[in-house]
């Protein structure tokens, strides 16, 4: 596999001015190239043109499925239609991903850019983007930046003396992370629930207010000025074989260097981890990596070196999703990471269709269950059955992809999941039901700190003389050890005998 | 759901909106007349269309803090739309609440960044500080806790929020500080627009 | 601004601001700047990174230093933040993290003034395309 | 029109382009069982979320299972309807759906009408795997219907019909995920939003979500009570629906048995709605000649187009939604409350009963219906013209349990002089019916001349919105007809903004008229019902004798006995009334 990697790893297209320009100045994004392609789109390239070099980009989708960019574009210019819409999706959602918010306050006109490029490309005069309400300094940025662009008439009537005429406009999120999906955003922008509906159709040919629409997410927008400008072969000589270009990764988690990097297609977790993100917090033992978001998978030290694009995430049970990747170390428990992602996925399914509204539910039910202490392996068996039922038959990609959290930990750590089912065990000691603590009576002094501080009086014992603590009480707030002085109480992981 | 009376002092009076063309639904309801005009003026900022109806509504929650029954009545009146689908849509989205929020509104960041970094014992703290759980507000309107999924600012892990203004690495023990500058009438801490 | 009407336009204006730009970085220049810019995406902020922009216009121009600070957005350290890019003229731009008062202080007494480099320097660790 | 080729369970299918895998795969006999879709052909009404995910098929070279009831076909599709991968997807999804519905099917109003139950039991589910938390909501009884929606499985079909088929706008989903659920605005009882108490969300529901208030107890109890006497009327549409229930091929009228059973059940006397049908006519039709001859005689202020008034759905939809028009229609109320009104005075006098000593009893295809006869301007003195209104389900249940072999009950007559009913009066449960049966009394009427032939074609047929023009005598009357409430607020929105041209129009509140009623039984998205149901209704107008009203007998006899002439003072008073405005609806507010 060919790879091209700058010598220190990170190589940034998407991000090029991040960091760089004063964002709610335009002149300072004008002294760094910005619009300089969306001119020469206009004054030197047919529509069918700028296709064509996207299409031999290689450039595919950076907001999760990676759908070839200039073939979607393609799609919606041959729609025949009055009206078309170009709209840009904002509504980050994966919870450890903010690239998008990154870029939208680092570098608004590259997103501007980009989507007049796009306008022209497949004839259409409108604009939209969809931003999450929960990003008000991206939101001011992008205002500014609209106006200040209006203003210099690289938005507008006439944009650049060609006649091409483009107008941008804001439509806000409002909480519901199912709009990332186009169906659902299109709905939304519409002033309605944001439910998915069926596709096809599809937005290129039946979109919002039912116009043939294109919808691209911000990165990958970022990315279209410098490909107009250095042209589709310098951007398909980066990355693998089906994947070009770079890809932002939002790094977060246990790791010593959490931020925003940009490395091409192909780059290995373990650079990644290691280099680029300086190793695991506190030295500790790495234990996996989520990427994908709700909708993707833990890799682990077996994935270390696999080289990440998007078919090698796909294999190995994840999704590149948009780019979040979350490290884990020995103490965060599987399960409970697996139940954390269905908690958020019962909170956000839009309950249209039956089995992510109610097989998620079921399948967060087995899990509470399972970190209880309460599960037996039947319940391992109908995990599996039921996340695979969901995928086959749920209506759009959050419901389809719902249940990977469960599938990869099921898969990659087997193990736990059996602990906790048959040895009652957590070994991260996360699940409260799951361990005790218990007082070592060497070391106790009998100074009724922690019988003091119990919220349940939970804790017994004559002064001066050793204490017990009743595990049939204790709620495992965790007070006892942060008061005891004497580090007499410990967090004991064996299955607490039941009474 | 119980949707909430606006506070007493509002209801200065009944009084009906008024009906600009013949397909005006009328609809009486408690509220006084100046924020029924200023509901009006919003949807019409917005040309009462239904698309924007989501726009209308952030824009009428930022300036009434919050969306009860009679609010949705008025803008389903000026949009033309029923008074169900406001309804449906305020409900569907989490960013929408129909029960008044405390003056400094404190969001928990729940994202998985967060999550792995000891977001629910900041939660726990929290509701323990003020003795409220998640979607209320303190007795005295001040507080009110929410949960947010990811704000994007995983590298500050773990967030929260009061109003707009971030505080990232919390720790546990911050939260009793943090909760501080709010405590007392302190103006200089109000919620910073960034 | 007026309005920008042509591709050819637009090149002249990039042109001309771009010259302005490695005008204040000449050493040469009598009018030649110190460049400063603060991380100020979401993350920069809620860690206080207006609060570090403010002081440093504050405190270049009483100590009379020619400068200019501005805003930008992420550079990518989050861990660091906030996080704050130096430029002396004719000098490779150096990125400082964890920037608090006295960090700032410091910052300007040893490097701005003697060109000391002080710790908290992040290396650079990425390329662009330009 | 592009002919598509593809295999479904290796059968070679041709269809048209844009043919769903379900269409395609039911014209080869291949029924994928659905939950969610429901289509009523040539209604234009359709549902299909494609929520339920029941019908999910295997397609060739596809990653997940495709959903037959909005996956278009394509060419050389190859589609497997029943492999185990489909099989268990399949059970599974309606053991999810189970797993979130109570399992009180025993006592359930639903049970053996349960689309959801009858899935259960074809895909032979004998455990649910799947133990958690159920969906709770508070229930709402309204005058009509009952909403019990731990039992909605959110299909949608009630939404599309309140919203999209009759634009009332009562019900909307609401809440997201597990909780989502659909209800009125601020989850309010039904009684406190828009709902015009059409009923055609219990009839689309395939659960017991939705269903009916059930009378039968309190009509029992009357029967029982040996101080009362109990009379029934029974309206034209329930003759033709009611056979239905006991087996009978759709569209068998079963006027005779009908009239033996109730008899059999205890009822005093068992009359006819269409009776009171006739006498509507009478009256509305005078109405409409007097503002004709007004508005020809130049006077501005004539009230023109009128309406008909006997749907109280469509009335309840105006009063909400058009408080501006409540002076056009008719003001002759429908023949439920005639019936009521000349019953409690009339025939009580006749029979020596008092008022508070008579129960009138109703059997209608309608849930509105049960709304009306509690309406206050049907009282006096407290005491309503109609005491009970029982659909055309609750008669049937009733009937079983009275223990009677219906297939085998001797045709019977209904009891007089309430009960002598002419063609015109019959096929006020269809489409059309009632603006014709008021076109052959009037035209009479107007003209002084006999019809030459009785049935107005141009004025049937199952179009939302038709008209037709009549030439009475060279006088060219325009005629508007719309059923199904969007229909409804379309035509009115012409006649709001002044750009209609009707003397008169006739609505309808359920789509297809009374036939196709809220209080009928369930159709289960099968419109062939409906049209049998139609030709029944017309074939027994063309059995009578007596076509037109005013040449019912007993009508005569009564205006000449007891109301004297037709709109007069008596009349006024007995059988005409008032709209309110109901726009004016304060949001109130519920605290559990």
């Amino acid at each position: 596999m060919e790879k091209q990697i700058t010598q220190q790893g990170q190589l940034r297209i998407a991000l090029r001015n991040c960091g760089m320009l004063d964002p709610e100045n335009i002149a300072e994004s004008i002294a760094r190239d910005a619009y300089q392609a969306l001119g020469k789109v206009l004054k030197e390239l047919s529509p069918q043109e700028c296709i064509n070099i996207l299409k031999q980009s290689g450039l595919r989708g950076r907001g999760g499925a990676g759908f070839p960019t200039g073939l979607k574009w393609e799609i919606a210019s041959k729609s025949q239609s009055d009206q078309k819409y170009v709209v840009c999706n904002a509504d980050e959602g994966d919870p450890g991903a903010f690239m998008d918010r990154s870029i939208l306050e680092g570098d608004p006109h590259s997103v501007l850019e980009a989507m007049a490029i796009c306008g022209y490309c497949i004839g259409a005069d409108k604009g939209l983007i969809y931003i999450r309400a929960e990003y008000p300094l991206a939101i001011k940025r992008l205002r500014i930046a609209i106006d200040q662009a209006m203003e210099d008439g690289l938005l507008g009537k006439n944009i650049l003396g060609s006649g091409f005429n483009f107008e941008i406009k804001l439509r806000y999120g409002a909480g519901a992370f199912v709009c990332g999906e186009e169906t659902a955003l299109i709905h939304s922008m519409e002033g309605k629930r944001g439910e998915p509906t069926n596709k096809p159709p599809f937005p290129a040919t039946s979109g919002f207010m039912k116009k043939p629409t294109n919808v691209n997410n911000v990165e990958t927008f970022a990315n279209i000025a410098p490909i107009i400008l250095k042209g589709p072969d310098w951007f398909s000589s980066i990355g693998t074989k089906n994947s070009k270009g770079t890809k932002v990764f939002a790094l977060a988690g246990k790791i010593n260097n959490v931020g925003l990097i940009e490395v091409p297609m192909g780059t290995s977790l373990r650079e990644i981890i290691y280099e680029i993100g300086g190793g695991i917090k506190e030295d500790k033992k790495f234990k996996a990596v989520q990427t994908g978001g709700p909708s993707g998978g833990c890799l682990t030290e077996k994935h270390l070196d696999t080289p990440i694009d998007y078919e090698n995430l796909i294999e190995a049970g994840s999704m590149m999703g948009s780019g979040g990747m979350i490290v884990m170390d020995e103490n965060d428990c599987m399960v409970s990471v697996a139940k954390f992602y269905l908690d958020f996925i019962v909170g956000e399914s839009c309950g249209k269709c039956t089995p992510c509204r109610v097989g998620n539910k079921r399948l967060y039910e087995i899990l509470e269950k399972i970190t209880q202490g309460k599960g037996v392996m039947k319940d391992l068996e109908k995990l599996k059955n039921l996340s695979y039922i969901i995928k086959d038959t749920a209506l759009c990609g959050l419901g389809q992809t719902s249940p990977n959290p469960v599938l990869s930990t099921l898969e990659n750590f087997y193990d736990e999941y059996y602990e906790h089912v048959v040895e009652k065990k957590c070994r991260a000691g996360h699940c409260k039901n799951l361990f005790h603590y218990v007082i070592n009576e060497e070391l106790c002094v009998g100074c009724a700190a922690c019988k003091r501080c119990c919220p349940v009086h939970a804790i017994t014992g004559d002064k001066r003389m050793p204490h017990y603590i009743d595990s049939n009480i204790c709620i495992r707030c965790g007070e006892c050890i942060e008061k005891c002085s004497f580090d007499a109480i410990s967090i004991q992981l064996e299955p607490k005998i039941l009474v | 759901m119980v949707p909430k009376l606006m506070c007493d002092d509002d209801m200065v009076d009944i009084y009906s909106v008024p009906s600009g063309d013949k397909d005006s639904l009328k609809v009486t309801i408690k509220l006084s007349k100046e924020k029924i005009e200023t509901i009006n003026r919003i949807c019409a900022s917005f040309e009462n269309n239904p698309e924007e109806l989501i726009n209308v509504l952030h824009e009428t929650q930022n300036t009434l803090g919050y969306l009860p029954a009679e609010v949705q009545e008025i803008i389903a009146h000026n949009l033309k739309i029923s008074s169900a689908h406001v309804y449906g849509v305020v409900t569907f989205y989490s960013y929408f609440t129909m029960v008044p929020k405390g003056d400094y509104p404190i969001s928990v960041c729940m994202g998985t960044a967060c999550y792995v970094r000891g977001a629910e014992k900041i939660l726990e703290e929290l509701k323990k500080e003020l003795k409220i759980g998640i979607g209320e507000t303190t007795p005295d309107q001040r507080f009110s806790i929410s949960c947010l999924r990811c704000v994007g600012a995983c590298g500050l892990a773990p967030v929260l929020m009061v109003g707009e203004k971030v505080y990232g690495s919390v720790s546990p023990d911050d939260v009793k500080k943090i909760l501080n500058e709010y405590r007392e009438d302190n103006e200089d801490c109000k919620c910073q627009q960034l | 601004m007026t309005r920008i009407k042509s591709l050819d336009e637009l090149k002249n204006k990039r042109d001309e601001l771009k010259s302005a730009l490695s005008l204040l970085d000449d050493p040469d220049n009598p009018d030649r700047k110190v460049q400063i810019k603060v991380a100020m995406a979401t993350c920069g902020i809620a860690s206080g990174a207006r609060s570090i922009k403010d002081f440093l216009t504050a405190e270049l121009s009483k100590r009379n230093i020619p400068s200019v600070v501005t805003q930008t957005g992420c550079m990518g350290y989050c861990y660091a933040e906030p996080t704050i890019e130096v430029k002396l003229p004719g000098r490779e731009a150096v990125i400082f993290g964890y920037v608090d008062r006295i960090k700032a202080d410091e910052i300007i007494e040893k490097y701005i003034k003697k060109g000391e480099l002080t710790e908290g320097v992040i290396p650079r660790n990425y390329s662009t395309i330009d | 029109m592009e002919m598509i080729e593809l295999s479904i369970d290796n059968k070679l299918v041709s269809v048209q382009k844009g043919t769903t895998i379900l269409k395609a795969a039911r014209k080869v006999g291949i029924d994928i069982p659905t939950l969610c879709h429901m289509e009523l052909h040539n209604m234009s009404i359709e549902n299909k979320p494609g929520s339920c995910r029941v019908c999910v098929v295997e397609v060739d070279g596809r990653r997940n299972l495709a959903p037959a009831c909005v996956t278009e076909v394509a060419p050389g599709m190859v589609v497997n309807t029943h492999t185990a991968r489909v099989l268990n997807a399949r059970k599974t999804i309606v053991e999810l759906l189970i797993s979130d519905h109570p399992y009180d099917c025993l006592v359930c109003a639903k049970s053996g009408n349960c689309e959801l139950q009858s899935i259960a039991h074809k895909f032979g589910i004998r455990r649910i795997h799947f133990k958690g938390e159920k969906s709770t909501y508070r229930k709402d009884t309204s005058p009509s219907i009952i909403r019990d929606v731990d039992k909605c499985i959110m299909c949608r079909r009630c939404e599309m019909i309140c919203n999209e088929v009759q634009t009332v706008g009562a019900l909307s989903a609401v809440n997201r995920g597990f909780i989502s659920v659909v209800a009125p605005a601020f989850e309010m009882d039904l009684e406190h939003s828009p709902c015009t108490y059409c009923g055609q969300c219990v009839s689309v529901c395939p659960t017991g979500a939705l269903t009916e208030v059930d009378s039968t107890h309190k009509v029992l109890l009357s029967l029982m009570d040996k101080s009362k006497t109990v009379i029934v009327q029974t309206a034209p549409s329930v003759r033709a629906a009611l056979g239905e229930e006991f087996g009978l091929p759709p569209g068998t009228l079963v006027t005779g048995k009908m009239v033996a059973a109730l008899r059999r059940m205890g009822f005093d006397y068992v009359f006819d709605t269409d009776f009171a049908a006739d006498l509507t006519i009478m009256e509305e039709g005078t109405e409409l000649l007097g503002r004709l001859r007004a508005h020809l005689a130049g006077e501005s202020n004539a009230k023109l187009p009128i309406l008909t008034s006997c749907c109280p759905g469509w009335v309840n939809f105006l009063e909400y939604n058009f408080p501006d028009l409540l002076h056009i229609p008719s003001t002759a109320k429908s023949p439920q409350q005639m019936f009521g009104a000349i019953a409690k005075t009339y025939f009580a006098d006749q029979i020596g009963v008092k008022r508070q000593d008579l129960v009138v009893v109703s059997m209608m295809p309608c849930l509105a219906k049960k709304y009306e006869c509690q309406r206050d301007e049907f009282k006096v003195n407290g005491n309503p013209d109609v005491d009970f209104s029982m659909t055309t389900r609750e008669l049937a249940d009733f009937i079983k349990q009275s223990n009677i072999d219906f297939l085998n009950l001797p045709d019977e007559e209904f009891d007089n002089p309430l009960g002598e009913s002419t063609g015109a009066g019959v096929i006020f449960g269809n489409t059309g019916g009632v603006i014709e049966a008021a076109c052959r009394t009037a035209y009479e009427l107007y003209t002084g001349k006999k019809l030459e032939t009785i049935e107005f074609e141009n004025l049937r047929g199952t179009e939302g919105i038709r008209s037709a023009k009549l030439d009475f005598d060279g006088l060219t009357l325009n005629i508007g007809i719309a059923h199904g409430l969007s229909n409804a607020r379309r035509l009115l929105g012409d006649v709001r903004a002044g750009k209609s041209n009707y003397h008169a129009i006739e609505i309808m509140a359920c789509t297809g008229g009374c036939i196709a009623g809220g209080g009928q039984p369930y159709h289960h998205g099968n419109s062939e019902i409906l049209r049998k149901r139609r030709d029944a209704i017309y074939s027994e107008d063309k059995g009578k004798i007596i076509r037109k009203s005013h040449e019912n007998p007993y009508i005569l006899k009564l205006y000449k006995d007891f109301l004297g002439q037709a709109c007069g003072h008596k009349s006024h008073e007995l059988l005409h009334t008032v709209y309110h405005d109901k726009s004016n609806n304060e949001v109130t507010i519920h605290h559990d």
